[in-house]
């Protein structure tokens, strides 16, 4: 039953995007359950329309997100990383999201610290009733990646290791 | 100061008389300025009628018959027939006017008090209003002697004024009515006040 | 080696009209793994349920991957029907293609394809997926009820209606609360104390309920379910068995001169007392503090005088223990003071107002007190320095409240109510005595309030002003009271002979201990804290426990009610069963790498986790871990997230299954995305439908 | 100095004699020029070994966790204002219990590395003269009035766009042979299995490469954030000069500005990630 | 179809064109107005605003003199029509006030008499259809903004058709073939009361609702009272002159429109009176 990850990557040979003729944008997304999940949900329900490129992951509450699940995607290759739970007093756990934003306060300033594009990291607060908000964010992400391309920094890391 | 009060019980007396004389309850006012909202001499005006109405309820009267708002409403009554609490606020306006007759309060804008004398002594006299003759004597009143001068002799052009006074045989009756009225408004002054009194307990 | 079922809905055409459904059900049998995978028309109806079930079966699924709509919308569902095929229930995810693919994005190639990344995205997570049982906790069926207000009173009496014994805890020596010191209420003018008292003696003869007066929660230990409380009874000195309640005592009592806390200080009581006549229980107790016999050593004539020997100054407090399974908190407000040292010392008091020593600067409670038949004056409205009839007396509301250079922000929301209620009570007295009221806003949202404010106005001719008051101060018989109309521009004098202030609505001084023992949070004045203030504003957010009335914020007498009977209602609830069931998405702790540095312990919102010794046979200490209780656990991960030595994890949001699912993503080879041309005809056996 | 010596060891001997501890960590002279090395003094007759001098460069606390120190009942440490840092880092979690230590504090003007230079925490040292201790010996030094001068050297990573920082670490990691020397030399890195070593999940590649290397040094430093307390073991430990330091500072800047917290400073006062303000910065999230 | 006509002082002085326009039209139609005797001013605003119990004393002298007519009385200006309505209603609703007014004005109110306006009667009593078929020169291509002012609706009580949305005039108006516009100031005050006294505050509201009718796309503003009428008409030049702004946007009344679409000629409905003149825009439009 558990495969780690790793066997997996091997498996599918480079395991690595496209090459950069076909590029498209990969953002991944980690969002909470409650509010950011439920409101890409009513921007569905809503028949609101953004750019395919965006891929969520699923997380209960930001409470749950390791910054270093961040690294990992880009590792992977993403383009943009989002992180959006609930809005500042509204995190169905209470304080999740209060504990998520210290986290990412220090992870952010390391990042900048390592040099790291910081337009390509997004943090935001997205609530159960903020379709439009989620459909705004998604389209401006994807437009700042589709200017600036892949993420070429990351990327050269990936391909000399 | 007009606008420093002190408040001891007596001050309901003036909303009391306002009661008597309009039958308007102003107790039920609860200041939300509808009528400011909707009256179209507001810009001209320096309180507006909820201010007015506000001074009422306080029993501040210096304040109130300093107001030119009183003498500035139009008598439109788009204030009465918006009124969430269905007080007639036009008719507040003219009962204010009349207690400042009454009480021989200085009036703050005199022009619309000039026209409503002349207006009705025109009336009065005549049975029928008499355009030119009212107008003149307006503007001899007013000392305004060539107002809407231009207007005259265009209108009497177009045969739109007449020269000579209509008059009507009911011209008594209604000079009767002019006096009965008189008499009664100053009758219902000294009764308003002796109410008052004995309401407030003093 | 997975056997995973894939099966992707088209949901009539909300799905299929964007992405082609059948390619991503041939993508998807091509993920390792992948077991079988096919598409119909509606999965979540029977016989898409039934296809389902009959693959789990045929195959020897091991998960199962719906590709169809929200989670939110039908993971219950499925869920529910792979455990008819006897697959575990948690061994079944969902790939939103709906609500986050095809209806928000235009029919073309990276529509589709991004559906087929959602589906293999989860058929990664799916691959590490655990069978999960719901955590079953057992339920001890009694609540406990803190404070004997009308909440608390209401409270208890519904659940001990309800066939469940009942703990009820009251401080004070009666049950009433304030409401017993009410003289009317809003806005129909029914005597308080009429309708409260009949709920008292119900409270102090029900058969399910056990009455703990003169009492304090001590210690509370354990969680949902199964709370272990003690109590704390303080020494009463009277043995409330032997006691008939006959009063003889109080009229020995030397000691008179001490101020009525019932009558809020506008008269005085005895040493040994009966708070008020219709106390339940309606037995006296001694107040040691100014006892002559504790602070002398001599007098003893309370005992001398007893005809049932019940007085007992050897009495000492008594600690008992009580298990039960939810908690009502109904511990109710007090009052701001405008004292310069008041018993809220976070807040100021009011200089400006002479700090609260003028006697005929009173509270509303006064007022109440001064108004009621059975306080002090009899009902007669006197002010409190010479007994007179006040002519003019002037109402302050939003004192303390709405005043943030004070410390207070929020309103208190009872008061203009109760203050249009008191101009009435006094006007209906004094009918030519004039009630004025300074205000900054009328708030009167319920059935029958603003009508009622609209009464005292237009009818008993209270005379409202729209400002605050800048000062009070004596001046010979008067109080000069000078304040403000906005609404005229005028600043406005009054001479009053008494003033009533409509201070704060605040917790009790000091509750916050009680909160801590509790585990329950509270705001920064110290109001308890609902889980969510619009879809859970009974719940705590620590399981099993509820609140009733103004100890989560200012409310007035039918919210309070409505508020404990919704308490009573949850417990009723949780009682319901002799097992409650739980998700169990919980974070379970890995004691190999546990390094007890305890930022779980201090970072749960929820103090699920505590401190365990790990020790061997001899009973020696080898290292202490982390431990996690299941009961307690919402599976936020929020330890999981926090702990650098990734000792603790997330059951159905373990790291493993997020980095499956990001790798997942990432690891996209050309293969995986078929041509849609070679999609005919080509199909593997079974792979689509 | 000998001074300081002479009462380390009349200390040391009394608490060794009278039973109060088991066994005091201190430094001694080394074999290795003028370097001073860790001692563990069981006996009061082996008090004498002990010195203090500018080169007692080690942070003693490392050994507090470490067998055998680890399984006694109470233990002395002889500690600079700057190693009792990171003693209140092990208080805070609970790595090492009060009363099972005593600190024997010596004031301190400052050490000097290996090559003979003065460290930066001594040169912005704030605890000269430390404030928590069972007991302490020498006279009061006076500390650097400004103790943010530490940060100076930022100002270069500062000046520097993005890409070039990016290009500067990357160049600096790319250094990196995966020895874990800083790791071990961190009195603070306390996981009794570090996440570079845990394969389920794979949390940091483990060869050498620049994308395992980045991440490595990455985590390392988030793992840090709000808890380093700037003893620069790390930094000295790395065989390949990676200027580790540049990292933590730059977090601990970071950490004060944000939250006003400083790390070692104060035992009772909750470490950033472990607790939150409901008016935290907001104005970076949207 | 007789009625008691009561005319007021402006409808023989300035609205004379009002006043003529009504009997053309009114012959037309078949609709015999027959004027009172002796009717004496309703005083307009200035008698309430002096005092509002002479105002009900003199309307119901006003509405005695409707007997041996007809019990209903035909008015055409909006302030004699609020006046006469008002103190009809009130004494009709309130006892109190009736015996107060009867008192004041020694002369007993009859119950059954009632205050009519024309549009009402051309609207309720005439019919639209039978109008209609009057009509031989369909007004056609006019545009028109119907301006009601405040006096032939407040208060609410007195309005004979829904008090904030009237679509009388409207409907008239259409039967007749013009069309109408959809406009904001419709109802609001042009500040007639002080016409005199407050030239200033009255062109700026005057201002006002032209520029709303003209904003609006109006050829022309049809006008049911002779005191809105001739302070449409008039401030136009004081506008220009003041304000800077020329509307030249003729305001006629409704009867001057209808008496055309009914056949009268430009003479009979007096329509050369108007300060800013309708002749060339009625030319234009081939109704002279």
């Amino acid at each position: 039953m558990s495969e780690s990850p790793q066997s997996e990557t091997q498996k599918d040979g480079a395991g690595l995007p496209e090459a950069a003729t076909s590029w498209e944008p990969r953002i991944v997304a980690f969002i909470c359950n409650w509010c950011t999940y439920t409101g890409a949900d009513l921007a569905g329900t809503s028949r609101m329309k953004y750019p395919p490129y965006v891929r969520v992951i699923k997380i209960p509450c930001t409470g749950r997100f390791d910054p270093l699940f961040m690294i990992k995607a880009f590792e992977r290759g993403a383009d943009g990383v989002l992180v959006s739970g609930c809005h500042p007093g509204d995190c169905h756990y209470t304080a999740g999201n209060y504990n998520a934003r210290r986290k990412y306060t220090v992870f952010k300033a390391l990042l900048e610290t390592l040099g790291m594009d910081m337009d390509r990291v997004w943090f935001s607060w997205i609530s159960a009733s903020e379709g439009g908000k989620w459909v705004d964010t998604i389209r401006k992400f994807t437009e700042v990646i589709q200017e600036k391309g892949p993420f070429r920094e990351y990327r050269e890391m990936i391909d000399v290791g | 100061m007009k606008y420093q009060i002190r408040l001891s019980g007596d001050e309901i007396r003036l909303m009391q008389e306002v009661k008597a004389r309009s039958g308007v309850d102003l107790a039920k006012c609860y200041q939300c300025g509808e009528c400011t909202a909707g009256c179209p001499m507001t810009p001209e005006m320096d309180a507006g009628p909820t201010k007015t109405l506000r001074l009422i309820q306080l029993g501040m009267e210096e304040a109130l018959f300093d107001l030119n708002t009183p003498w500035l409403c139009a008598s439109c009554e788009t204030c009465t027939a918006r009124c969430p609490n269905d007080i007639d606020i036009a008719l507040v306006m003219d009962v204010v006017r009349q207690m400042a007759r009454l009480k021989g309060k200085k009036i703050p804008v005199k022009e619309p008090r000039i026209f409503q004398d002349v207006f009705l002594k025109s009336v009065e006299n005549n049975g029928r209003l008499f355009e030119p003759g009212m107008i003149a004597f307006y503007n001899l009143r007013s000392g305004d002697l060539f107002h809407d001068v231009g207007l005259g002799p265009k209108m009497l052009l177009k045969g739109k004024l007449p020269l000579l006074p209509h008059t009507s045989k009911n011209r008594e009756k209604l000079r009767e009515i002019f006096r009965k009225a008189e008499a009664l408004e100053k009758e219902a002054g000294k009764k308003a006040s002796e109410e008052a009194h004995d309401e407030s307990g003093h | 080696m997975s056997k995973i079922g894939v099966f992707v809905c088209h949901c009539g055409e909300n799905i299929s009209r964007t992405v082609d459904c059948a390619r991503v059900a041939k993508a998807s049998g091509q993920i390792r793994g992948v077991a079988v995978a096919k598409d119909y028309k509606y999965m979540c109806s029977d016989p898409g349920q039934a296809l389902i079930k009959n693959a789990i079966k045929e195959h020897k699924l091991d998960g199962v991957v719906v590709s169809a709509c929200s989670p939110h919308m039908h993971e219950k569902t499925f869920r529910k029907a792979v455990t008819e095929a006897g697959l575990n229930q948690f061994l079944c995810e969902m790939a939103n293609i709906r609500e986050h693919c095809s209806w928000v994005h235009e029919k073309e190639e990276p529509t589709t394809r991004k559906a087929i990344e959602l589906v293999r995205l989860m058929v990664e997570k799916v691959k590490r997926n655990m069978a999960l049982e719901p955590i079953r906790v057992d339920v001890t069926k009694r609540a406990l009820v803190i404070g004997g207000g009308v909440a608390g009173i209401q409270a208890a009496l519904d659940i001990a209606d309800g066939g469940h014994e009942v703990i009820l805890v009251e401080k004070d020596p009666s049950v009433g609360g304030h409401m017993a010191q009410l003289s009317e209420t809003f806005p129909t003018l029914d005597c308080s104390q009429c309708i409260l008292t009949p709920k008292m003696v119900d409270v102090g003869s029900h058969p399910n309920i056990k009455l703990y007066t003169y009492s304090e929660v001590e210690k509370i230990e354990g969680f949902v379910g199964n709370f272990k409380v003690t109590i704390k009874k303080k020494a009463r000195s009277v043995d409330i068995d032997k006691c008939t309640g006959c009063g003889e005592c109080q009229l020995k009592c030397p000691s008179k001169k001490i101020p009525s806390e019932f009558d809020r200080g506008l008269k005085n009581r005895t040493a040994i007392y009966i708070p008020f006549p219709q106390a339940v229980p309606a037995r006296p107790v001694i107040d040691r503090e100014h006892c002559i016999y504790f602070t002398k050593g001599k007098c003893k004539a309370c005992q001398k005088v007893c005809p049932t020997e019940a007085v007992d100054f050897e009495q000492t407090d008594e600690y008992v223990e009580e298990e039960v399974g939810g908690i009502v908190v109904a511990t109710g407000f007090d009052l701001y003071t405008t004292d310069k040292q008041g018993p809220y010392p976070d807040y100021k008091g009011y200089g400006e107002y002479g700090y609260g020593e003028d006697p005929d600067i009173i509270d509303g409670l006064q007022f109440e007190r001064l108004a009621s038949a059975s306080g002090p004056t009899g009902g007669a409205i006197q002010r409190p320095s010479d007994g007179k009839e006040p002519k003019s007396v002037v109402f302050l509301q939003c004192i303390g409240s709405r005043h943030p250079s004070k410390g207070i922000e929020f309103c208190s929301k009872i008061c203009c109510m109760y203050t249009a209620k008191h101009t009435m009570l006094y006007k209906h007295k004094v009918h030519h005595g004039t009630a004025y009221v300074f205000y900054m806003d009328i708030r009167a949202p319920g059935k029958g309030y603003d009508e009622f404010v609209r009464r005292a106005i237009e009818e008993d001719g209270a005379v409202y002003l729209r400002g605050r008051v800048s000062r009070i101060y004596r001046s010979g018989d008067h109080l000069i009271v000078k304040g403000a109309d906005t609404l005229s521009g005028a600043a406005v004098e009054i001479e009053a002979d008494m003033v009533v202030l409509a201070t704060a609505v605040m917790p009790q001084p000091g509750i916050e201990g009680l909160f801590q023992k509790l585990g329950i949070s509270y705001d920064q004045y110290k109001f308890a804290s609902e889980a969510h203030p619009k879809l859970r504003p009974v719940e705590c957010a620590t399981a099993g426990i509820f609140l009733a009335g103004a100890c989560q914020g200012p409310k007035d007498i039918p919210e309070s009610v409505a508020q404990a009977s919704a308490a009573a209602s949850k417990a009723l609830i949780l009682f319901s069963r002799d097992q409650m069931l739980r998700e169990p998405v919980v974070a379970k702790v890995n004691e190999n790498t546990c390094i007890a540095c305890w930022y779980c312990v201090e970072i749960c919102p929820f103090t699920a986790i505590s401190k365990k010794d790990i020790r061997d046979r001899q009973g020696n200490l080898i290292k202490r871990v982390a431990e996690v209780n299941p009961s307690l656990c919402t599976g936020c991960g929020t330890c999981a997230a926090t702990c650098f030595s990734n000792s603790i994890d997330l059951d159905g949001f373990t790291d493993e299954q997020i980095y499956s699912e990001i790798n997942s993503l990432m690891a996209v080879g050309q293969d995986l995305f078929p041509e849609p041309e070679k999609a005919e005809g080509d199909s593997p056996d079974e792979k689509a439908a | 100095m000998s001074d300081r010596t002479d009462k380390i060891r009349e200390v040391a001997r009394k608490w060794l004699a009278d039973g109060t501890v088991e066994a005091v960590v201190g430094w001694e002279q080394g074999t290795y020029r003028e370097k001073c090395s860790p001692v563990l003094v069981r006996k009061p007759e082996d008090a004498d070994r002990l010195l203090f001098n500018d080169r007692c460069t080690n942070n003693l606390m490392t050994y507090l966790k470490r067998d055998p120190v680890r399984g006694m009942e109470k233990v002395g440490v002889v500690a600079k204002g700057c190693d009792i840092k990171s003693l209140i880092g092990l208080l805070q979690e609970s790595q090492v219990e009060r009363e099972k230590v005593m600190v024997l504090a010596v004031t301190c003007e400052g050490v000097k590395k290996d090559d003979g230079t003065v460290p930066i925490k001594c040169q912005a040292c704030d605890v000269n003269t430390p404030t928590f201790y069972d007991e302490i010996v020498g006279e009061k030094v006076a500390s650097n009035p400004d103790p943010e001068a530490r940060f100076k050297d930022l100002e270069k990573l500062d000046a520097m766009t993005p890409a070039e920082r990016n290009s500067f670490w990357r160049e600096e990691l790319d250094k990196c042979i995966r020895c874990y020397a800083c790791r071990q030399a961190c009195p603070l890195c306390i996981c009794s299995r570090c996440i570079a070593e845990k394969n389920q999940p794979q949390w940091v590649e483990t060869s050498p490469h620049p994308r395992g290397n980045f991440s490595w040094n990455l985590v390392r430093a988030y793992h840090l954030a709000g808890r380093c307390v700037e003893c620069e073991a790390c930094e000295t430990a790395c065989p390949v000069n990676i200027p580790l330091m540049l990292l933590n500072r730059a977090m601990a800047r970071t950490v004060k500005g944000a939250f006003d917290y400083e790390a070692g400073k104060d035992p009772e006062v909750q470490p950033p990630l472990r607790t939150f303000n409901l008016d935290d910065d907001n104005s970076f999230i949207l | 179809m007789t009625y008691a006509y009561y005319p007021g002082c402006s409808l023989k002085g300035t609205a004379i064109d009002y006043h003529t326009s009504a009997l053309a039209l009114a012959e037309r139609l078949g609709i015999e107005l027959k004027e009172m005797e002796d009717w004496v001013c309703c005083g307009a605003s200035p008698i309430h605003q002096r005092n509002p119990a002479l105002a009900s004393g003199v309307a119901n002298l006003l509405l005695s003199l409707s007997e041996g007519i007809s019990k209903d009385v035909a008015v055409l200006c909006a302030a004699c029509y609020h006046n006469m309505k008002k103190a009809e209603v009130e004494m009709r609703e309130d006892g109190k006030k009736r015996n107060e007014v009867e008192e004041l004005s020694g002369i007993p109110f009859n119950p059954e008499v009632r205050t009519r306006h024309f549009l009402d009667i051309l609207d309720k009593d005439y019919g639209l259809n039978a109008l209609k078929e009057k009509v031989v020169k369909p007004l056609s291509e006019l545009r028109v903004a119907c301006y009601y002012g405040c006096l032939l609706s407040r208060p609410p009580e007195i309005a004979f058709d829904d008090p904030e949305q009237p679509m009388i005039m409207e409907r008239i108006l259409e039967a007749a073939g013009a069309e109408t516009v959809s406009w904001s100031h419709r109802l609001e005050c042009c500040g007639a009361s002080h016409a005199v006294p407050l030239t200033d505050a009255v062109l700026r509201l005057v201002n006002d609702v032209l520029a709303s009718a003209r904003d609006a796309g109006a050829d022309i503003i049809a006008c049911a009272c002779p005191l809105c009428q001739a302070n449409l008409d008039m401030r136009q030049e004081g506008i220009r002159a003041k304000l800077g702004v020329a509307h030249n946007l003729p305001a006629v009344y409704f009867t001057q429109l209808l008496g055309i679409a009914c056949g009268a000629t430009g003479k009979q409905v007096m329509i050369e009176k108007g300060m800013v003149s309708a002749v060339p825009l009625l030319r234009a439009k081939n109704l002279l």
